[in-house]
């Protein structure tokens, strides 16, 4: 067992800091995490600037086969993330970059990877992901929204709800029926198409502290050509392999470790009566226990690369990052709105404590737990799957 | 031993609940935490006209003179449906005034109150952040008939609508921090004081107030000179324990809500609540709820009977911090993303728990209270 | 709402500490909670002790109407609980005077309630409980064992398991099916019959720590005569008449508080570097929530004995009691052989600290939370028939 | 960055297994509990002739000079099967030895662990119960050509059989807790040293050691007088480390006889395993295994490799404590009241969760030196 870099990846992994550090020094004040990404004009520019950084060095395309200009190797991916993750910074598109490029890898077709692989690597083409419908949210076999080929064009009909970022979207990925009478399971299309057809309209939902990352997008004879994931009506296995992708986003995972630093800082600067925070016993004990699960997740998202390294990442693998570390984050959260008392309350303003990120977080950790498969579902696939204990009837 | 609401309890709780259902739906609420202001005046009038802020207080003061524990029924419905607006920090300055006010500032105040005249807040909190008595620091200084009182309280509720401050401060520089506590009431209207609101996760309207010079007549002290420190003692307990009986209210109201909605949504052919993970979770959180209550529920009994509950009171405030985060959280998560929305009504009480925990001490400051209480040597 | 006691009722506890305190004096070292009631010889005497006493002042009897010579006052048993729980008092026959005597008061013909009450108010005749079998845990539907009827008899064949105390037990109550071909939950009977009788087979089956509380019953051609709680064929009423009673047990709440006593006195008069264990900030912020959740299932108990009173209690609301109280034991164990350090883990000898009851608890937890229906059985009534949701086929 | 065992790892955990699988099943684990010596010396000699003892000792001492990531391997296994008995004493004792002995003491004792003629142990925690270097207190006086050891050292692992102790003792009065160490090795069968078991809930023969007037001869100081923590730190390290190996394989025992349990017990007509809720319960257990394990490994690579670990090892040893316990618990829990007995295994690993637990250091301790490696201030 070797938790070791090469002499390169050393190198690269500098690399990686080196620029995201430089690269943080651009982050609007409060800027934090997915939501901040498609809540402002602002942020929204910030990761279009970050994202042209990184296509500019290859790093969008890091992990690819050598033949798409990537490395080959998903450490790579991972070191690259924690960078970010460490400083904060966005620019790689989660849906693009991280579901929809390995899941063309794995099952797109010759044409498709070279149309779509080097638009996504250029940084400039921002995907977002039509999935959960209004009855279909765990359950995505229910969907009902359909897509009916006429000649070489489908056309699209239905409503996709919780559609992060589709208001800034410039492509979209997706599944649709295409085939009303067919058989479960074989009756859907991975379609890609662009946001800008005539026939979509996009209802914003508004996060509960009133962030703009979720829409509803209703397509109403949405006409596109026909850009297949996979098989005609073999959808549902595109949708698999795009879950464990999904499902092992680390990016989450390391942008803990530079909340505990930020954590660690403040609780030595902050004194009551004249003692800092950091002589809390209670918190001393709080923060290490987090730090020790921060690390635990760490270790477990190495687990996942090495093992998509090798082609043998399971989802019981993938939901189990899911799940510990979207719980770890609600954990963290709590842990730090209590450290900062009535501080804790507070959202960005003159009166706030770490740029409000506290608070923010002890809302939008939901995001982690509830979607991309809810962990209840992850914890079904883990025991069914994973354990081979007995699904009932 | 009799462990239910009485009848009239009863017929208070169901009529409170119905007219909030009608006067303050969810979408009030949501629009009041948009709003300046933060409360409807109108529906403040109503509720004077219904006798809610004169509910505990005295009839001889135009109150109803009903009990504490009818007062937590009343809240308790306000936690349930959520109101907004500065009842809650009203009724705990009445506390202070029921516990410290002279007769004459009694008949000032009260009947005001009752009648829905006048809002007040507490000032306690500083910029400090601690919620023990060392926490106060800033000086009233004695000048001619008045004290002089500089410096900033923080998160005081509704402080910017206010119209009286009972306000904690420091007289004198005695080693003991208990011993130079002095309350005020003080004419929030003052130009000597600036009120700022501090955005906040439950859009509640704590506010910063900067006192600059503001002169108190002496006949504003409430209680006496340096001898503040029980009365506020006491007003934080009942301050406490109301603040439970709200949370009480917002976990009934989380469970009843998130019980229904997986009654409903059909998920892989069929209710969602027929998952048997999801009901253990749901009887989990209902187990949190009830034994939450009853917590509360006795805190309140001892309370409203006079009996010695510091221990009990901070023992409910400590667990129903926990409840209703664990409780509103897990509303959360099993109504899936619509959950997660503006446009849904369940975050509204996740917000509020986060809010209800810090506000009358945290879970670690009750903890401590109880570590004493229970016998652990200092 | 109104948790005062009367004038009279206060008098009575006051009673109760006083007697159990004088108990309390005989009390073998070591001696704690339910095991030691049936482990060892010394243990069994002293519980029959303690039961004739409680006789003697009509304390078996208490919650019992006043023509059974009772209070006709659950609270009065609650008090009475307390008292004996604080002082660690056993002689309390949990299956007799706790389980069966509120059962044959609710189904019991008149000819039962003047041939068991009496004996059970005596203190000399101690009851166990034929319940679960091999294949039928907490699926007790599930059962094999029969008792067929001959005229005034029954011949009762099976296998019970986990019976606490049958090798003490002079006389027993179980179910039986009484029909093989009868319709499911009309085709038991609930019986009671001595336990000397011709026929009984008792294999023990020592716990994990070695103490002697279970056994496997063998029942070999019993024949007993007939004396049936309830009906005849419709012994599942019966049974989950009882299972109320059996799980708002508050004994094991009212225990706790001492077992806290015993923890502060422990903290304070214990010093590490020269300070006692008691200002560990950790140690008082666990032990003062463990002080609070003790405090919580005592107004939950008395709600309990207040619901009761009015014939009102639940299966929803006795579950709760049960579950929460169980799971609190855990973590209350659990904590005290954290804070107990290497003495944690020291059963009962001369280096043992509070007697190795912390050690003993930490293992014992468990005969709260599986026995008397599981505690994941207990959620199920709960969201069941409690909060109405929806059983799945 | 490959995260798998090495095929060597692979071979020697098969063979660990089947070795235990058949020369020490539970009913043998049971029987040694109860038995005074509390192991078996034909299994101490079969082992010995497998190369266990020697496995992580170089081969120019006689072992087989694997590394400690392979003696984690084998010990994983050791946990996973439970084995009663001196062998993790004699591997802890070992590390000191390799740590700070001299080549004379090397070749003295080495070569006679790795032949398994000797049994050693590691006295360290004393009546104080202090995981820190506090707690050691006993003096050891020169006096000629010796050093004269008198007091008491507790919770020693199998004292009652060693041959030898490595002794943590004090021979200097100085300020800094850290700064007069002194090991050393002792023969345990000195007729002024007595030894008692202490009854425990793994029965684990932990025993207390009684030195009286012990007169050692200074060439058995292991490393250099007054110097000794910085070899005792390492040692302690890598005995937490590789504790967490014997609970990871704990840990994956239960889960595996969890999940086979789960599918085979039949209520309400369907395996219990078919239940949701149980399945969640399952799958929550399997995490916490699962992340424990990568913890550990990655503790276990950092100190196989030499770099620096102490974070790690705390973190490592932290969480796989609550985690164990926290397995076996819920282990026993889904076994139902089978689980409860003596007769089935699956107790004997919850028991062995709390003893694994408090050996070299429990949560609290461990993670204080984690806030302190994690930059939070003294």
């Amino acid at each position: 067992m070797d938790f070791g870099f090469t002499e390169e990846q050393k190198k690269r992994r500098q690399e990686f800091y080196k620029v995201c550090a430089e690269l943080e020094k651009y982050k609007p004040r409060g800027f934090y995490g997915l939501e901040s990404i498609y809540d402002t004009d602002e942020g929204w520019q910030y990761h279009l600037y970050c994202a042209k950084e990184f296509a500019k060095r290859g790093w969008l395309s890091l992990a690819w086969p050598a033949e798409y200009d990537g490395t080959g190797n998903m450490m790579d991916r991972v070191l690259f993330a924690e960078a970010r993750g460490y400083h904060g910074v966005p620019g790689v598109d989660i849906f693009g970059v991280q579901m929809l490029a390995p899941t063309i890898l794995a099952c797109g077709s010759e044409e498709i990877k070279r149309e779509f692989l080097p638009m996504i690597a250029s940084g400039e083409v921002q995907f977002c992901e039509l999935w959960s419908e209004p009855n279909a949210g765990s359950d995505l076999a229910a969907l009902t929204s359909t897509s009916i080929r006429q000649g070489n064009e489908f056309v699209i009909n239905g409503q996709k709800i919780w559609t992060t970022g589709a208001h800034r979207a410039h492509w979209s990925f997706g599944v649709y029926k295409d085939d009303i009478n067919g058989t479960p399971h074989h009756n859907m299309s991975f379609l890609l198409f662009d946001m800008k057809v005539p026939g979509i309209t996009i209802r914003p939902i508004k996060y509960m502290n009133n962030m703009h990352l979720y829409n509803e997008v209703f397509l109403d004879n949405v006409r596109v050509p026909a850009k297949i994931v996979g098989q005609e009506h073999e959808g549902w296995m595109v949708v698999n392999t795009l879950a464990a992708f999904e499902r092992s986003n680390i990016d989450a995972v390391v942008s803990m470790q530079r909340l505990l630093e930020d954590a660690v800082n403040y609780c030595n600067t902050t004194k009551q009566d004249g003692v800092p925070l950091a002589r809390n016993p209670l918190i001393r004990s709080r923060l290490a226990k987090i730090a020790g699960e921060i690390e635990a997740s760490r270790t477990l998202a190495y687990r996942v690369a090495d093992l998509q390294n090798r082609g043998e990442l399971t989802l019981m693998d993938a939901g189990a990052v899911k799940i510990f570390s979207s719980e770890l984050l609600e954990r963290f959260a709590s842990l730090m709105t209590d450290i900062l008392g009535p501080y804790g309350q507070v959202k960005l303003s003159r009166w706030a404590v770490m740029d409000g990120l506290c608070e923010r977080s002890y809302q939008e950790h939901f995001v982690g737990s509830i979607s991309m498969g809810t962990n209840e579902i992850q914890r079904n696939l883990i025991a069914w799957r994973g354990l081979g204990l007995p699904r009932m009837k | 031993m009799d462990l239910r609401f009485t009848e009239e309890q009863e017929m208070l709780r169901t009529s409170v609940k119905d007219f909030l259902a009608t006067e303050c739906p969810k979408s009030k609420v949501r629009e009041l935490e948009d709003d300046k202001i933060g409360y409807s005046p109108e529906l403040w009038k109503k509720m004077a006209e219904l006798g809610w802020m004169g509910l505990i207080i005295p009839e001889e003061y135009q109150g109803m003179g009903m009990t504490f524990q009818d007062g937590m029924a009343l809240v308790e419905e306000i936690g349930r449906s959520i109101l907004p607006g500065p009842f809650m920090s009203t009724l705990v300055a009445t506390f202070a005034i029921l516990a410290a006010g002279s007769e004459a500032q009694k008949q000032e105040f009260l009947p005001k109150i009752s009648r829905g005249e006048i809002k007040l807040s507490l000032a306690y909190l500083e910029a400090n952040g601690k919620y023990d008595v060392s926490g106060i620091t800033i000086k009233a200084t004695p000048k001619g008939n008045d004290f002089v009182l500089n410096g900033t309280k923080m998160f005081v509720e509704m402080a910017h609508v206010a119209d009286y401050l009972v306000c904690a401060t420091r007289t004198g520089d005695s080693a003991k921090p208990e011993d130079d506590i002095t309350l005020f009431v003080i004419n929030a209207k003052s130009p000597s004081i600036t009120t700022e609101i501090i955005p906040t996760i439950a859009s509640d309207k704590l506010c910063e107030v900067n006192f600059n010079n503001v002169h108190i007549p002496k006949q504003n002290v409430l209680g006496e000179v340096n001898k503040g420190w029980q009365a506020l003692k006491t007003t934080l307990r009942k301050a406490a324990i109301i603040k439970c009986a709200e949370s009480v209210g917002g976990m009934q109201a989380c469970v009843d809500m998130t019980v229904a909605y997986s009654k409903e949504r059909v998920q892989y052919d069929r209710p969602i609540g027929a998952f048997q993970a999801l009901q253990h979770i749901i009887a989990d959180t209902w187990i949190a709820m009830q034994t939450a209550c009853y917590l509360v529920y006795e805190a309140g009994w001892l309370e409203s009977n006079g009996l010695p509950c510091d221990k009990e009171a901070s023992m409910a405030k400590a667990y129903t911090n926990e409840a209703y985060k664990l409780v509103s959280k897990w509303s959360i998560r099993l109504h899936g993303g619509i959950g997660t929305s503006r446009e849904h009504d369940i975050s509204l009480y996740y917000r509020r728990a986060k809010a209800a925990d810090i506000a009358c001490g945290d879970t670690d400051f009750h903890n401590e209270i109880v570590a004493e209480k229970i016998g652990l040597m200092k």
